[in-house]
């Protein structure tokens, strides 16, 4: 099976990734702007709900990348069309710094809100094992050597991992219930004020755009990477 | 039914040749709960608490430690292929690794445990609940572990790399089999992870077949 | 900043940081990437 | 007439096509010997035919009937691949004791053992032993069950001469009763045998 992509594809998105970086970078302004300095503070929480306006699209995003990552391979599977697993490994880091970052900033959050760095909450602690269901799935493509194999056992994993997330989450969230002191308050807030919302969806406009970027800039390392791998076997053969 | 017979009759007496057989568990469990008052003092009220944690940290440990037995040995010396070419069904080679590994790794634990327990001041009423869970969950985080392992076969032999893998998958056990009263939930749970396993696993051993 | 100044900062200054980073890394990747396939197609142009 | 026929075999693995259009017809009571340059596919081969790989296209027919159908298949060949099946922390006679079970045949070890002039291993352990005679106790399984076809994967690495002449006469012997031999190997053999099969 050979990667039936042809070369055009991928120049196609290198010709769009500065208009990307540009797009990433001025709504990243507009939306830092907005989220430091042009919206009022939140009337309990203060000032540190400024954190909220990079920790949730970040939290976002990373869930959305696991998705993508998990149907990728679920493609795979069933067409068994290699430019999906591309997709999945190439998703797969961006979707572990997001959720990395998304753990750092909660717990930089939690600080001034509930006054520790660390809370057993339902939403970190599945966040948590989330990260360690990506790590999995990054170490096992470098742990086999054989790419092929390592295809086929990473979608599965994916695959199983997916089923394994509402499972986490339920089974997280059931524990929650049972051990967690009602005093401390739940991250969702009933309403949000019109204003946050501007600045909230700015800037996860701005991750977003961010995440494609990185997206197409991996693809392209990845397609590389499979070009110079036959390039080679012609060359030696 | 003779394969199967045949093929846990094989692990087991691999069991009582080698090193690794009930004595080895056992004795690895009684150490894991000798160490715990060193840590947390001798007052019995606090032990009593925890004994219930230590219980499923030493059997996830277990699980954890003896993953490589399930299929990498065979794999590694080429037992597998052997197997694999004298047995027709995949799963019943899955179902007598399920048994076996359980049998030896998992079986001392719950036979030592009434036991154990009266170490920490615990009567058989307080000990059962916590019996029947881990029978169940056991069984779960078995079957979760063997397809874990015929999934990383051809990976390095990294434990650390099956270890990320695995105990993700086994967080939902632990959650479940701590409370006593979730045992439904537990079944439910195990009977999925072993639907899912069986399916796994196969596609693991029919890709090292290869 | 309300007395919340540090938390807010250090929060945006990580996300930052860190997005750059792996924006640049990834960067550098790709252009040693090319270079590479530019090179190997020229060796195996040579060689056909 | 027993035979065993390869036809169009073709078999991928990832993206590298390493087995290209096999085609071969082995009849009973001859040996044919594999050969080829080292990862030219020689084990793929025999995984292929030992129905270990079942992803390839062609069609391999034993006693006229498709070994993809034929559910009985496993019964009638024995695979001995590189890898000794040896777990290395045990005697001998327990190892025997294990292929025992997995071959569902009792056979008496120590006379096994005599008649190849090995009996003084029995009770030594795998770790101990040399390759060569890690390698004899390993083809040693051919004897725990009577098959009409032997697959070889490089059963003469490691063995000296005397060795060498046992297993070549073994192998003579499995013909004379009407069996097949594949054997892939590096080096020559020590007598003709009836085909090849050239990768």
């Amino acid at each position: 099976m050979y990667l039936k992509l042809k070369k055009s594809y991928f120049d196609v998105l290198d010709r769009f990734t500065p208009f990307l970086i540009i797009m990433t970078i001025v709504s990243f302004i507009i939306g830092s702007y907005f989220a430091l300095y042009g919206s009022p503070p939140d009337y309990i929480q203060g000032d540190s709900m400024r954190i909220m306006y990079v920790h949730v699209p970040s939290a976002w995003w990373a869930l959305m990348s696991y998705s993508v990552l998990a149907v990728s391979c679920t493609i795979w599977f069933i067409t068994r069309n290699p430019f999906f697993n591309l997709i999945a490994k190439s998703i797969a880091p961006i979707g572990a710094v997001f959720t990395l970052i998304a753990l750092v900033t909660g717990s930089i959050w939690g600080k001034p809100t509930w006054g520790v760095w660390w809370v057993w909450d339902a939403r970190l602690t599945s966040m948590l094992l989330l990260f360690f269901l990506y790590l999995a799935y990054i170490f096992l493509w470098q742990a086999i050597s054989n790419k092929d194999l390592a295809s086929k056992i990473s979608a599965a994993l994916a695959m199983i991992g997916f089923i394994n997330v509402p499972i986490i989450k339920f089974s997280v969230d059931w524990w929650n219930t049972l051990h967690q002191p009602a005093s401390i308050s739940k991250l969702s807030s009933p309403s949000i004020d019109e204003s946050m919302l501007i600045p909230l969806f700015i800037m996860a406009f701005a991750s977003l755009c961010f995440l494609i970027t990185m997206f197409s800039v991996r693809l392209r390392i990845e397609f590389i990477e499979s070009r110079i791998s036959r390039l080679r076997q012609k060359i030696y053969d | 039914m003779k394969p199967l017979y045949d093929l846990i009759n094989r692990d087991l007496k691999i069991a009582f040749f080698t090193s690794s057989n009930f004595l080895f568990t056992a004795s690895f469990f009684i150490l894991i709960v000798v160490l715990i008052p060193f840590i947390f003092g001798s007052d019995s009220e606090q032990l009593r608490i925890i004994f219930k944690g230590i219980i499923w940290i030493s059997i996830s440990l277990s699980i954890l430690l003896t993953l490589e037995r399930i299929f990498y040995s065979d794999y590694e010396d080429g037992s597998l292929d052997l197997i694999l070419q004298r047995y027709e069904s995949l799963e019943i080679i899955i179902c007598a690794k399920y048994i076996a590994h359980w049998v030896i790794n998992c079986l001392p634990l719950i036979v030592i445990l009434p036991f154990l327990s009266l170490l920490f001041q615990l009567t058989f009423s307080d000990i059962f609940p916590i019996l029947i869970n881990l029978v169940i969950g056991s069984m779960g985080m078995v079957f979760v572990a063997t397809f874990v392992s015929a999934l990383t076969l051809g990976a390095k032999r990294t434990i650390f790399l099956k270890g990320i893998i695995l105990i993700p998958l086994l967080v939902p056990f632990i959650i479940f089999g701590v409370d006593p009263h979730s045992w439904p939930i537990l079944i439910a749970l195990s009977m999925m992870s072993f639907v899912i396993s069986i399916y796994a696993s196969a596609y693991g051993l029919r890709l090292y077949g290869e | 900043m309300g007395g919340y100044g540090f938390y807010v900062w250090s929060s945006y200054i990580i996300f930052f940081v860190t997005i750059s980073y792996v924006f640049i890394v990834n960067l550098m990747k790709l252009n040693e990437k090319k270079k590479k396939l530019i090179n190997l197609e020229k060796h195996s142009d040579q060689s056909s | 007439m027993k035979k065993l026929s390869i036809n169009e075999l073709k078999c991928f693995r990832g993206e590298n096509l390493v087995l290209n259009r096999i085609s071969a017809e082995i009849k009973e009571g001859e040996t044919f010997v594999i050969k080829g340059s080292n990862g030219s596919g020689k084990t793929t081969l025999l995984r292929v035919l030992s129905s270990l790989i079942k992803n390839y296209s062609g069609t391999i027919m034993y006693e006229d009937r498709d070994i993809k159908e034929d559910y009985k298949f496993y019964q009638k060949f024995n695979f001995i691949g590189q890898k000794n099946a040896l777990k290395e922390n045990l005697s001998v006679s327990k190892n025997f004791k294990l292929w025992e079970i997995i071959y569902g045949k009792k056979t008496d070890v120590n006379l096994l053992l005599q008649k190849y002039n090995l009996n003084t291993l029995i009770d030594k352990d795998i770790s101990s032993l040399s390759d060569g005679q890690k390698k004899c106790i390993s083809l040693l399984k051919l004897k725990l069950c009577s098959v009409p076809i032997w697959y070889l994967d490089e059963p003469f690495v490691f063995l000296d001469s005397e060795n060498r002449s046992i297993l070549t006469d073994e192998i003579k012997s499995h013909n004379h009763r009407g069996g097949i031999a594949l054997i892939t190997t590096n080096t020559e053999l020590d007598y003709k045998s009836d085909g090849e099969i050239t990768l």
